[in-house]
């Protein structure tokens, strides 16, 4: 008997348990970024929040010059600079209610200022003090991440967490166009979108990893394109457009609070400084580049909006542009105080209650620092 | 209820007691992996669990490792205590980046504010037959990994204290169940299963005069039969079972090897870089003058893990120790 | 003077390094998986590459249900049937030309057996024998995979390597649903599209992973969605309609031959035994389900095209038929003798050369196991 | 050609001849990982070559690493020879799994029909006051793992040597390369750079009588240092650069620590299950009756790696290792 025969007649029907789940098209972003800025829509963006994110652009923008400044003092380790990125930043924490939790990547230190993280503390660990110093739970910011995007699973782990417990908190993770190649962001993704966790995924595509542009990084349409492969909607937006940028964030947030589960963000946006105060970008990339999207300043787009409506004049400008000064003000006197660190702080965070073996290594360190104080040793 | 209503009780079901116990007691408990839920797990640890606390505590999770502990992780800064199985010990390797730059260390990097209660359970090493990559002993990565704590039951009723212990802790656990004593048996009552037993003591299994076994989990059984054997030639072995790597007893353990001044390190793992050479280099740091001889390692050869019917060459048997034991120099002490 | 002013006019342009490298349409699978039989295009397929199918399907058939058995009488320590799944496994194998290469997971013996390995030899791991029995080199079959989706990568390696040597040689790597949510799979995507190496991916979607349904593992509309997101095409087939994954796999590889980089495609099957001989499916589902599938069997479904174009007869059906057996006898006879292992071999090729540590453990095996054949020791 | 004819030479420009030499030499010689082409590598290590030999021949992969090992895996297959760079020690965790699972296991797997001939190169350790993740001795994880070769120069002249040997090497090779000696120099000759170093053998770089420091990569130096010092104490030091850790050179190491009796095991890696406990347990194994003291080790802290403004503390300097040896109980010798 053949296998027909014994399985019956042959049914032309399409495999069984065979059906799309959904509808792919309403998951895909749309071909070009999305805009406000200098469309008609802009019109209609409430002006308290535009002269919100004004202020925030600029007092980002110093707080990157500041920054940056301070490596070349030596008050600083290393600053990734995110200037030109100000827009995504800004945007980030604007788009976020109290309660909800940010996951920024290791550039976004604006983002957690932006979201109330004191500056000084949001540097800390790139002045070599301790490794994260400002409290996570305080204002609900991750610790600013460096393996690049081992973020995102946390961000969805915590959105899922809060659901189970039924707190309406959605979480905001930030990746790089880099870091979306990592295979953490599609366990990411998938994860959220199996879970429908309340998670928003901010990829900012500022053209480069480091020296490697997007070209060697992914082939595809858009990243935001990866979104249908997850069962998400992608959006895409032109990240130095700080309307659209809190628009698509808001929305997706909104969403996701709602219980309608995870939105891939692409936002088109440019890294107008070298990658690190220690890297030389003229290394892979010309000057022309640069100066094109000088012209597409985020905080230029921002003031010819407000200029154009009569919500900003000079006086307006002047008190943006003081606040910014006053914080980089404070910013500079409290980063030339040397930080005191207590080396037996080695020893005590590592574990709960340290081991008999880190509490020997911390006797033996007491010890060796007793007798430096006593005097030279040998 | 689950199936561990059995005396005497399996290590398995005294596992899955402890996991019921601990979501019965403590509401943030959370059981995640692959296959845990629905099928309860390839070894049927997690039996019954989805069942009783429903899908939201003990969950089928997409394949991928990395983003199981990664999410366990962002569950653990919001509160909750995810109990992660990794479904055998070399498919834990994908979840290293996880665990090493973030679970280990996420206490540490905040000072203390945002500590990572996570439960890691790992079916590791040999001895049951397994095709390739189903038998590996990796405590050594997890061993030098600071941040984490590492700990193997050998015994039924360890395997319920101890793991109560884990989800209890404050810090990350990395919970190895070795895989051969799941269907070991002995006469723990799962009515009135033991306390919690605090991580970090060893405990000396058998007390004897001659030399120190010292070892840990899969080899804890074949060390104590060893010693029986050892009778025969006229030694008298003690037996210390570590059940914690990290932290590290070393006060029973150097008290017994002061008390019988040699001593023999066991495990499946591989030698080369394994634990025996911390264990041994720690011992003799603290115990040297009491030793009449060096600590010796018996240990797995420093191989990747071999073909099922070539394992039982591989690994440490009764025979392998007692050859270590007449090596430890005897003639010295005449 | 602000920042406005200093960059000049405001210029109303979108962001002026955004453009869409691809038009995304092409890329998107259709929202039906593509069939070949019990359409018309049937008949136009070769019949000499249908009868070859069918036989391989025949073959392929019994080849599972004799390792099966063979667990049962404990000459293997496990068996993953792709009963059910031969199409896919036979189809792999015939798509590929002889210089190519096949990576298939560790469900995928078939698809070995298929391309020539020998079926005693691609057991030899499932036996408990050494792990990998065949040389990978001799029909360019990487070593059965276990650690799901790590083979991806390689297979998008040798690829590339084969098209920096100027060699026209296809990859195909073989991963299941399951193995889908896999950070290698993203990595490896990623890299093939970026690399346009000439690599086909075959995701088997068989509903399951172990106990874990398609619906717990992702929300996308199909696996094969995830292909626009590295900016490669994804198709969907049939998976129990061999010509239909005969010839996508085909056109792919053809494609990937001339130069048009990667393609994934997903082929909807369904596993009909559990997932491995230790397995307990009833745990996970229902009979009817499975009853459903078999209704649906990749043998009956050919079989049918065959008989009514004539192309099969009693005979013929017989004549596949008496080929298994032959097959099946062969490897009973042969899995029944001992396989002899030298556990000297332990020590012979963890490296080219023996480290000294090696050779002194290589040496205490040999005195152990001389001490034993010279009698019992203790 | 390369800026590398500056003498004295740096070890970054003795890695990047070697580099250099190899893919000039040896057609199938490929060097890949992120930033290694346009941009030379965030070191600078791989300077030069993507417009030597090509962005085929030296190149700029996707940010993954996992996929860049694995993709050379691939490539390893086909018989090519990558040498991948892993941007930073803590950034190769990602790629833990097909380390472990298939660089380390293939040749053994495939019963030698398979090898993989992948050099790995990995900038490790700290002192250079990099922020977390950029400063992580990570040696003890491949350690151990069997089929890894684990190699590491302390001097320009070896890093040339080893580097040439590993990419010759037909085994998959891990070379770890101290970051902070990247701008050590010495009067290595770059227009006459010296033959390949088989790797494998320990070397002797500074001889005594009174005691062994046994150490590598990044130590050596500051070991050196402590020799001097240690003159005034009168104690006239030897000091083995082990320069392989796998395959380790158990010879120079026994034969040294017989004459002198005394040891001590000197590394920036965590001590507990670091590659001290190993090294000080099979010198005891090997020289018990000749040891006058247990073998002692100075190592990193059990920590995560420290916040740089504490680095200092953490790292085993001059003055630790003085203390060690002072520990050495030289009593014993009257
Ligand atoms: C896992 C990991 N690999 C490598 C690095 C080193 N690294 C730091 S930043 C960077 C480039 C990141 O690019 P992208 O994700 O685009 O972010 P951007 O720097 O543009 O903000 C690299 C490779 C890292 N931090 N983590
Ligand atoms: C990295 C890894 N994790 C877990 C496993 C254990 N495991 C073996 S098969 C399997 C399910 C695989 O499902 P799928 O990819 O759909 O393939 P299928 O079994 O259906 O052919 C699992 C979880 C593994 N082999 N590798
Ligand atoms: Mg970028
Ligand atoms: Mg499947």
């Amino acid at each position: 008997m053949t296998v027909m025969e014994q399985r019956g007649a042959y049914r032309p029907s399409p495999p069984p348990a065979w059906q799309p789940r959904m509808d792919p098209a309403p998951l895909l972003p749309d071909a070009e970024p999305y805009r406000v800025l200098g469309t008609e829509v802009a019109a209609k963006v409430d002006a308290d929040l535009l002269r919100r994110l004004y202020a925030e652009l600029v007092r980002g923008r110093r707080y990157n010059t500041q920054a940056t400044a301070l490596t070349k003092q030596g008050r600083l380790a290393v600053y990734p600079s995110s200037t030109g990125q100000e827009a995504c930043e800004v945007a980030a924490a604007v788009a976020l209610e109290e309660r909800d939790w940010l996951f920024p990547s290791y550039r976004d230190t604006l983002a957690a200022v932006a979201r109330g993280v004191d500056p000084v503390e949001a540097l800390t660990l790139l002045r070599g003090d301790w490794h994260t110093g400002y409290d996570p739970y305080e204002h609900r910011v991750a610790p600013l991440c460096t393996p690049l995007a081992t973020q995102l699973p946390h961000a969805v782990g915590l959105a899922h967490a809060a659901r189970l417990k039924g707190d309406d908190v959605v979480a905001l993770a930030m990746v790089g166009d880099g870091g979306s190649s990592e295979g953490d962001f599609h366990e990411a993704l998938n994860f959220a979108a199996v879970w429908q966790a309340p998670v928003v995924f901010l990829v900012q595509n500022n053209g480069f990893a480091i020296s490697v542009p997007l070209a060697k990084q992914t082939a595809a349409p858009s990243l935001a394109h990866k979104a249908v492969g997850y069962g998400m909607p992608g959006r895409l937006v032109d990240g130095n457009d700080a309307a659209a940028v809190h628009e698509v964030l808001s929305d997706a947030v909104r969403n996701a609070r709602a219980g309608g589960g995870p939105t891939l963000i692409e936002a088109i946006t440019y890294r107008i400084d070298a990658h690190t105060n220690a890297d030389d970008a003229t290394r892979y990339r010309g000057d022309s580049e640069v100066e094109t999207w000088r012209g597409h300043d985020p905080i230029a787009l921002l003031e010819h909006e407000l200029t154009e409506r009569g919500l900003l004049d000079e006086a307006g400008k002047q008190a943006a542009r003081d606040a910014a000064e006053a914080m980089a003000a404070d910013l500079r006197a409290r980063m030339n105080q040397d930080p005191v660190l207590d080396p037996m702080d080695l020893f005590t965070h590592v574990y709960a209650e340290p081991t008999p073996q880190l509490r020997e290594q911390r006797a033996q360190l007491q010890a060796e620092l007793d007798a430096e104080s006593e005097g030279p040793h040998r | 209820m689950t199936t561990v209503a059995v005396k005497p009780a399996t290590m398995a079901q005294a596992l899955t007691r402890a996991m019921r116990d601990a979501m019965a007691d403590d509401p943030t408990v959370h059981v995640m992996g692959e296959d845990v839920g629905t099928l309860g797990g390839v070894f049927r640890v997690t039996d019954g669990l989805a069942k009783e606390f429903g899908e939201d505590r003990c969950t089928d999770t997409p394949l991928a490792e990395a983003g199981i502990l990664g999410t366990a992780v962002g569950m653990a800064m919001y509160g909750l205590r995810p109990v992660v199985e990794m479904q055998f010990d070399a498919f834990a390797y994908p979840a290293f980046e996880q665990l090493i730059s973030h679970v280990a260390r996420m206490r540490n990097r905040t000072r203390g504010k945002m500590p990572l209660p996570i439960t890691i359970r790992v079916p590791y090493g040999g001895g049951i037959g397994g095709v390739e990559h189903h038998s590996d002993s990796s405590e050594a990565y997890y061993m030098a990994t600071p941040g984490l704590h590492v700990v193997t039951p050998a015994t039924v009723a360890d395997a319920y204290g101890l793991l109560r212990a884990a989800i209890a802790s404050d810090d990350p656990v990395v919970f190895l169940e070795p895989k051969r004593l799941y269907w070991s048996k002995d006469s723990w009552n799962p009515d009135h299963p033991t306390d919690v037993e605090p991580i970090g003591r060893a405990v000396v299994r058998r007390s004897g005069r001659s030399a120190t076994l010292i070892t840990y989990g899969p080899s804890v059984p074949v060390c104590l039969e060893a010693a029986e054997a050892a009778r025969e030639e006229g030694w008298d072995l003690e037996v210390v079972d570590l059940r914690s790597l990290v932290p590290f007893d070393d006060e029973t353990v150097s008290a017994s090897v002061r008390r019988t001044g040699r001593a023999v390190v066991v495990h499946e793992s591989g030698g080369f870089g394994g634990p025996g050479g911390e264990i041994a280099a720690r011992v003799t740091e603290r115990c040297f003058h009491h030793l009449e001889a060096p600590v010796l390692r018996v240990a797995g050869f420093d191989l990747p893990y071999p073909p099922p019917m070539l394992e039982r060459h591989h690994l440490p048997g009764v025979d392998r120790i007692l050859d270590a034991v007449g090596r430890l120099q005897w003639e010295a002490e005449s």
